[in-house]
């Protein structure tokens, strides 16, 4: 909106990015002690550890950014891991010039799916998507069963993943584009009012005149193609595109989401949240990894984290009566 | 009922190799054959297990084999323990003749034992362990392979330095045993290594993010054992322009391809394979079961390892292939002769 | 009479999953060469009640207009649990039994706890209390094994005979009412007493209306005076209960506790699924664990199916079993589909909002 | 009768309440005594729901003391209140859709047996409710969902006297009900009062008021007024108090008819299921056609057909003589047809609650002021400030959420983002149900200007008042067809009346099928 009062600046200004800030703070200095008391040095601040973060988190936070807009909807896509590897491991198979124009057409499709069945047949997102999730699986085991497609991500894939401009890697560039691009689409644009005005009220924009299945479908494709193209870039990310390759990208990304502030039951969120918020995630995994916290240890770090971060600033509130 | 439990010698011991001395044989009533066999799968969507399947279905479709059977069913029940022993009890209840296993888990299989005994259904399980002693199994030795490796280490790095370890998936046999049997290996007396584990669930995507990590955080490395993912863990050392070091991994065809050309740049490598070709065995071993012959409860497959000296191209890993696959898959003392290419290769729809 | 139509349009949601499932069973037994048998029974009803249960679990959530992701690690904590607990004497193993319950109650309480004071979203609740019910599991079993008392894996995975059979009731011969009911599958009687002795009472409970009036209309039921903390703490605590009967019956069957937190997953979502197929709406208000049950009757059906079909048969695209996947997914998709028919019926655009 | 006579039943004592920045209430005394039936009056805005809120529990206040039957009360929740005997039937209504009208009625307190809810009782206890209130043709079983929403109305009344209340208060609980029920309604409370019962009866028609409330207390922006007994002032004096100004007449002059003018819009043989039966007539530019007839008797689905929103319609709708295909909302709005629906329920089909009033007067233009891709944000920011000024919406910020608004300035803002399209056919289902009059003045005055400026408007009201002061043409319907046309003089109360009256027989059968989710 043009003008915001001011007082509602201030409220939004943006607790989950406070929080999760100072979180992801304290994160870095927990792990920099463990790293001085093990091995004495404070690797965890160079540059190069923190951009190789930055790039690790670049395919989750493409994959967040997707989730977003559908999330910012009121609804979810269980479907983005193996939209990620079916994708990627399509795009290898075909190879050449094509492989990534045909990865996204991939991702396109998947998402227009997943559109008609949520806006269309009216199905909701969280069980539709998990079908279209489980096909696609079984895709990709044809696939390779059948073919034995090649694996190799094609030289763009590589070059798009693995080098870097000025020092930056590329992933992180993309992710920064997409980033900007998903920002601008949600706060200038009409399709960016329409979703979070879908989010809070669907009858009310359709009886406006405006086609919310049309905006419901180009969510999800969008979703979908973010999906694709980071999984097309974590295939050259892992000079490898195989299956299951998506599943440990699922569960993050909607923790990203949420922690970064968003909804989860739709109508508002500020993709800046959502990009703290894997930013968050993907250093608490690399910290756990180094400090190699055992798996158990993990997961309830992980779980209480969460919880942590929404109790902090994410409370609901009262209904409104 | 059930098996009777023999003595050796077992039969064709060449390829049936009871797991140690104490072993013991099961000899069921000899039944005319053709057979009608299931093969019963967990997860599905990974390479190791689609080309087991292939594998199997390949091996089904030889001539010498086809004409013992009757039928051969394959089904594929996801994570679901519940739904892997309803598959198995249901196959049983259809009046096949034998089941192949490839468990989810060691645990759990008493009842559909008991059932199967019952019936005279012979029950075969492969890959994964099964803890039971009353069923036969067809298995490599994970702990040996985790030994293996840690010699391998050992014999490369000498006996003191700084090793990585990625691991597998938490809370399976196959990660676990593995992994100890390593541990044995580098921490005997004499070794004096510091080892950083890190979690790469034999994914080369999870296996890269874990190394680069592990590489950040505690810099140089002499020497790595990975269980799987393996080229995921190159491509990190790669990427974080640090020295290649000796390094002990799965069978993956990719990984033996980087040991080929990487060799010079200091990847020393041994690939160690856990063969989607055992399940042939298996099948083998139900169908010499159903004619009577005894065969061993715990059969040892032979570990598959090659390392950077002696692999050779073609036969061992195959440069020009960029499909994924396992690259170890012939077990010729049983004489099943199939190269991985040749099964992947194969389109997906002929069942028999 | 009219009545009659009203009570039909109501539950129309549970009678498309029967009616499903009977289609999916039919075809199914008829094609299974020892037909329909009291074994084919009992391992159907094997296979289908831990995820009957957990299913049972997630209905609850759900009715409130939540949806529960920890309900799979839940289940996964208690099965390791019981593969510590359930062996030994008799008391001991009921004593074992009763802390897995407990225990799968607390799990829901936590739940319940966050979701009403933290005033969170249970999506997300769940999504975190789930990884730290996995954490625990996988600290109680870091790898699979334990044991679970032999007698009681064989008793509650058999007809109803092997119960007196294996403790030796009547050594002089069962009375002659037995006959009549020992061939009825042990997981059914189970699952009957739970219906009738915790589902029915709590349906028909102030409380359990409570809850489906918030899951209706949260505001209109804070506004009507019902108490809604009470509503939601009660639901999530019986959801817990319900995957701890679940993790319970699954230790049970499987004789040992896995943590691995992959099954979890696949039973979460398979929970979700059953639920939806069964005709809860996942709005919250309207449905029950009866049409659940059915759904999960579909799932398992629709996997079934794949063992029977021979591979020369008109069908037998369906025996590839690189195929397979793919079409247990379209049918999945089919079956959660149904429910589009009756927005092609509706006239009034606006009534597919909600 | 005046109010001193007997002792409060309820006294309220310098209570105050703020929302945030807004104070709803500032330092209100008020009490009612029993045996009475006390209207409570105001301006949209003017805090009366809080103030029922608070006396329910739903809202605690800031400051001040409540006194019930002597007692000092403190309520935490509605339960609280319920608990004394304080009864509310609130604006938002707080019924159950995917529950029984039966369960819905014993809510709380069901009968039960064995320590459970006994279904058989409930039900019978639900059918003597109903029938109190002369609904025997609602079905016990049926779910609310399925209900529209008079009868969810009538459930509600049914259910509140259900708790047996000493107090009982009826937030605008009739704004939706048609002439028939009201007068049912009007039984009943009157008996209640005889039972000694103490009444607050909010509500924005004053034909009503006047009809029922013995007693009158008048809010303004927040703060007490004065009380009085009903008859011992003018309504034009009460109106004054209640918006500080005066209000010469309600009602806009009607220009004289002129020649009739090739109809705007024109709908010939309009059928929809069994529901709609048909249906023609036209509307010419210039012109306001009422549709009248009991609630629930094809209104609705006439305007839902025409903008497009329901499905396989049958029937020719013609536009300036050219064909209309409107197959959708977007359809109906598109510049060629140019319509607009202000919907029934404002709050789950005109706004989006939660977002801010800026954002949802400009959704229905964005697509307009996009240069491009781009939103021209200051082109919007102007239209958005036009709008609230022309319309004189009463908010804090443009920034703020729509949600925090009262209901009259609510429906202001829904009607707003429709006037931005500039349409030139306006269908209006109710637009000023739990409107204040001075609001409904400007709407009305705002309705006969557009007419004047070429629209074409249809307005459905169940407030025969408005449909004699403001329509040219009232057609009334009955079971989905057009039973009367009445035109000029022949707009009376006796003859909307007299008709609505004659169909009320057939009328109890009608209400049931669904109308929307
Ligand atoms: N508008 C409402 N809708 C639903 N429940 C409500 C509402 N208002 C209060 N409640 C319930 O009544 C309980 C008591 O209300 P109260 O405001 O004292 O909560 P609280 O514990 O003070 O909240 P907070 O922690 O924010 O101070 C709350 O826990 C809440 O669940
Ligand atoms: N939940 C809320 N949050 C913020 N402000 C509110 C809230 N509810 C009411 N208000 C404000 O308090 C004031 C009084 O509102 P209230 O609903 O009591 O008015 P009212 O007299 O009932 O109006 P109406 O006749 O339209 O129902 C209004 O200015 C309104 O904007
Ligand atoms: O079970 C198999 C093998 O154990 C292999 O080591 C990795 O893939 C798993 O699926
Ligand atoms: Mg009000
Ligand atoms: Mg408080």
């Amino acid at each position: 909106m043009a003008n915001t009062s001011l007082s509602a600046v201030v409220r939004s200004i943006d607790k989950p990015l406070l929080f999760a800030g100072a979180f992801i703070i304290a994160i870095l200095v927990v792990g920099s002690v463990y790293t001085m008391v093990t091995a004495g040095t404070l690797t965890l601040l160079s540059p190069t550890y923190l951009l190789l973060q930055l790039k690790v988190a670049s395919f989750l936070g493409i994959v967040a950014c997707g989730m977003m807009l559908v999330v910012l909807l009121g609804h979810i896509d269980l479907s983005v891991p193996w939209t990620m590897a079916a994708s990627a491991m399509i795009a290898a198979a075909v190879g050449g010039p094509w492989a990534m124009p045909i990865g996204l057409g991939v991702g396109l499709l998947i998402g227009i799916v997943n559109g008609i069945g949520v806006a269309y047949l009216r199905v909701p997102s969280m069980i539709f998507t998990l079908g279209v999730n489980v096909v696609l699986r079984g895709l990709m085991v044809m696939l390779t069963g059948g073919f034995s497609p090649s694996s190799q991500p094609t030289d763009l894939m590589l070059f798009l993943s693995k080098n870097d401009v000025l020092g930056v890697p590329n992933p992180v560039i993309i992710w920064a584009l997409v980033c900007f691009a998903v920002a601008f689409m949600l706060k200038r644009t009409p399709l960016g009012r329409y979703i979070y005005a879908i989010g809070n009220r669907e009858s009310a924009v359709y009886l406006s005149g405006i086609n919310t299945r049309l905006v419901l479908v180009a969510s999800f494709a969008l979703c979908s193609m973010l999906a694709a193209l980071a999984g097309m870039l974590l295939a050259g990310y892992s000079s490898k595109a195989f299956q299951a390759m998506g599943d440990p990208y699922l569960l993050p990304a909607i923790a990203a989401v949420v922690i970064g502030g968003t909804n989860i039951l739709g109508g508002s969120g500020k993709l800046s949240g959502t990009v703290v918020g894997t930013i968050l995630i993907v250093l608490l995994q690399s910290v756990l990894s180094v400090m190699q916290m055992p798996e158990a240890g993990r997961q309830i770090i992980y779980g209480v984290v969460i919880i942590a971060m929404l109790l902090a600033y994410g409370r609901g509130g009262r209904l409104r009566l | 009922k059930g098996p009777e439990v023999v003595s050796g010698p077992g039969y064709e011991e060449a390829c049936f190799k009871p797991w140690n001395a104490e072993t013991k044989f099961f000899k069921w009533p000899a039944k005319p054959g053709p057979y009608k066999i299931a093969l019963v799968n967990g997860f599905v969507a990974n390479v190791w297990r689609i080309q087991m399947i292939q594998t199997a279905k390949a091996y089904a479709a030889l001539p010498e084999v086809a004409k013992e059977l009757k039928e051969f069913k394959v089904v594929s029940v996801g994570t679901d323990m519940a739904a892997q022993l309803g598959a198995v009890e249901d196959f049983i209840n259809q009046g096949f003749d034998a089941v192949l296993i490839d468990p989810n888990t060691p645990t759990g299989w008493d009842r559909v034992i008991r059932l199967a005994n019952q019936k005279g259904t012979v029950l075969v399980g492969f890959d994964n362990g099964i803890e039971s002693k009353d069923i036969p199994a067809v298995a490599q030795d994970q702990i040996d392979l985790g030994k293996i490796s840690g010699e391998w280490i050992v014999k490369n790095v000498g006996n003191k330095g700084k090793l990585l370890e990625v691991r597998g998936v938490a809370g399976t046999s196959v990660d676990n045993e593995r992994h100890q049997g390593f541990r044995q290996v580098v921490e005997a007396p004499g070794n004096s290594f510091e080892v950083v584990e890190v979690v790469g669930n034999w994914a080369p995507g999870d296996s890269q993010k874990a190394t680069a990590d592990a590489i950040a955080a505690h810099g140089k490395f002499d020497g790595i054992f990975t269980q799987g993912g393996s080229n995921g863990t190159v491509q990190a050392f790669l990427d974080a322009g640090q020295p290649l070091v000796p390094m002990a991994g799965e069978g993956e065809n990719l990984f033996r391809v980087q040991m080929a050309e990487l060799q010079d740049k200091g990847l020393k490598g041994l690939s160690y394979g856990q063969s989607p070709a055992q399940v042939a065995i298996a099948m083998k071993a139900a169908i010499a079961a159903l004619q009577g012959h005894p065969i061993p409860q715990l059969t040892s497959v032979p570990n598959p390892v090659v390392d950077y000296t002696t692999q050779k191209a073609g036969e061992d890993y195959f440069p020009e292939l960029k499909g994924d696959f396992f690259a170890a898959n012939a077990f010729p003392p049983c004489d099943i002769k199939f190269t991985a290419p040749q099964i992947m290769s194969q389109s997906g729809d002929n069942t028999k | 009479m009219k009545d009659l139509k009203l009570r039909i349009t109501q539950n129309i949601g549970p009678i498309l999953a029967l009616i499903l499932f009977l289609i999916l069973y039919v075809f199914y037994s008829s094609l299974h060469p020892r037909g329909f048998t009291s074994d084919l029974f009992v391992q159907n009803s094997n296979e289908a009640l831990t995820l009957i249960l957990l299913g049972m679990a997630q209905t609850l959530p759900v009715l409130l207009g939540g949806i529960d992701l920890s309900v799979g690690p839940l289940m996964t904590l208690v099965n390791s649990l019981a593969s510590h607990l359930v062996s030994g004497s008799a008391v001991e193993i009921v004593a074992g039994m009763i802390a897995c319950l407990v225990v799968g109650a607390l799990g829901g309480l936590l739940n319940g706890l966050i979701v009403v004071y933290g005033r969170l979203q249970p999506i997300v609740v769940t999504l975190a209390t789930g990884a730290v019910f996995s954490g625990i599991a996988l600290f109680l079993r870091p790898t699979p094994g334990g044991t679970v008392d032999p007698d009681l894996n064989w008793v509650a995975t058999n007809a109803l005979a092997e119960l007196p059979a294996t403790y030796g009731w009547w050594p002089n011969g069962s009375p002659a009412w037995f006959q009549f009911i020992q061939g009825i599958p042990m997981p059914i009687i189970i699952l009957v007493v739970i219906v009738l002795v915790v589902w029915i009472p709590f349906r028909r409970s102030e409380t359990g209306r409570a809850c489906y009036a918030v899951g209706s209309n949260e505001g209109a039921a804070y506004m009507s005076g019902v108490k809604i903390e009470r509503a939601k703490l009660a639901a999530y605590t019986l959801g817990g209960l319900f995957a701890g009967l679940a993790g319970l019956y699954f230790a049970i069957q499987t004789g040992s506790g896995n943590a691995d937190p992959i099954q979890a997953g696949t039973y979460t979502l398979n929970s979700i699924a059953a639920v939806v197929i069964g005709g809860t709406s996942l709005f919250g208000g309207a449905g029950g664990v009866i049409g659940t049950i059915f759904g999960v009757a579909v799932l398992r059906s629709i996997t079934f199916c794949f063992r029977v079909v021979d591979s020369d048969s008109a069908i037998g695209f369906l025996a590839n079993p690189l195929l397979q996947p793919m079409f247990e997914g379209l049918i999945l998709l089919l079956a959660v589909s149904i429910g589009a028919a009756g927005i092609f019926r509706m006239k009034n655009r606006l009534s597919i909002f909600r | 009768m005046t109010i001193a006579t007997t002792a409060p039943r309820l006294k309220l004592s310098g209570i105050s309440k703020a929302y945030g920045g807004v104070r709803a209430l500032t330092d209100v005394e008020f009490s009612a005594a029993p045996g009475s039936i006390h209207a409570v009056l105001g301006e949209n805005g003017a805090g009366k729901s809080t103030l029922i809120k608070i006396i329910s529990g739903v809202v605690v206040p800031d400051q001040g003391t409540i006194t019930f039957e002597g007692q000092n009360v403190r309520f935490a929740t509605p339960k609280d209140a319920n608990n004394v005997g304080i009864v509310s039937v609130f604006q938002e209504l707080s019924v159950l859709p995917d529950l029984s009208v039966a369960d819905n009625i014993s809510i709380v307190g069901p009968p039960k047996r064995m320590g459970l809810i006994d279904q058989r009782a409930q039900r019978r206890r639900a059918e003597e409710l109903l029938a109190r209130v002369g609904c025997e043709d609602i079905n016990p079983l049926e779910r609310v969902r399925n209900l529209p929403l008079s009868r969810r109305q009538m459930v509600e009344i049914a259910k509140a006297l259900g708790r047996d209340p000493k107090l009982l208060i009826l937030d605008e609980a009739t704004s939706a009900l048609t002439a028939s029920d009201v007068e049912r309604v009007y039984e009943i409370l009157h008996k209640l009062r005889r039972d000694g019962l103490t009444l607050l009866y909010i509500s924005h028609r004053m034909h009503e008021i006047q009809e029922l409330a013995d007693t009158i207390s008048v809010f303004r922006n927040g703060r007490y007024v004065s009380s009085f007994a009903t008859g011992d002032k003018t309504e034009d004096e009460v109106v004054q108090m209640m918006i500080g100004r005066e209000v010469t007449s309600v009602y806009p002059p009607k220009p004289v008819r002129t020649a009739p003018v090739k109809p705007a819009l024109e709908v010939k043989n309009l059928s929809w299921t069994d529901r709609l039966k048909n249906i023609s007539f036209g509307v010419g530019p210039g012109e306001i056609v009422g549709l009248g007839g009991l609630d629930g008797q094809g209104q609705r689905e006439l305007l839902l057909a025409l903008f497009g929103v329901l499905k396989s319609v049958e029937g020719q709708v013609t536009v300036n003589g050219r064909n209309a295909k409107v197959s959708s909302p977007r359809a109906a709005t598109r510049s060629s047809v140019g319509m607009a629906l202000i919907p029934e329920d404002r709050k789950t089909e005109g706004l989006m609650l939660p977002m801010s009033i800026g954002d949802n007067i400009s959704l229905t233009i964005l697509g307009r002021i996009a240069k491009g891709f781009v939103i021209d944000r200051s082109e919007e920011a102007k239209r958005i400030a036009e709008m609230i000024q022309k319309m004189q919406i009463k908010i804090g910020a443009v920034g703020d959420a729509v949600g925090t608004l009262s209901g009259g300035n609510q429906q202001k803002v829904v009607i707003a983002k429709w006037l931005l399209t500039g349409a030139k056919i306006l269908l209006l289902n109710d637009p000023t149900r739990g409107i204040d009059v001075g609001t409904k003045q400007e709407i009305y005055r705002l309705l006969r200007n557009l007419a004047d400026a070429g629209t074409a408007i249809v307005l459905y009201s169940t407030d025969y008042d408005e449909l004699i002061g403001c329509c040219d043409r009232v057609l009334m319907l009955y079971d989905g067809s057009i039973v009367r046309t009445l035109e000029g003089d022949a707009i009376s109360e006796t003859n909307i009346l007299a008709s609505s009256f004659n169909l009320s027989v057939g009328a109890k059968t009608s209400g049931r099928e669904p109308v929307s989710a």
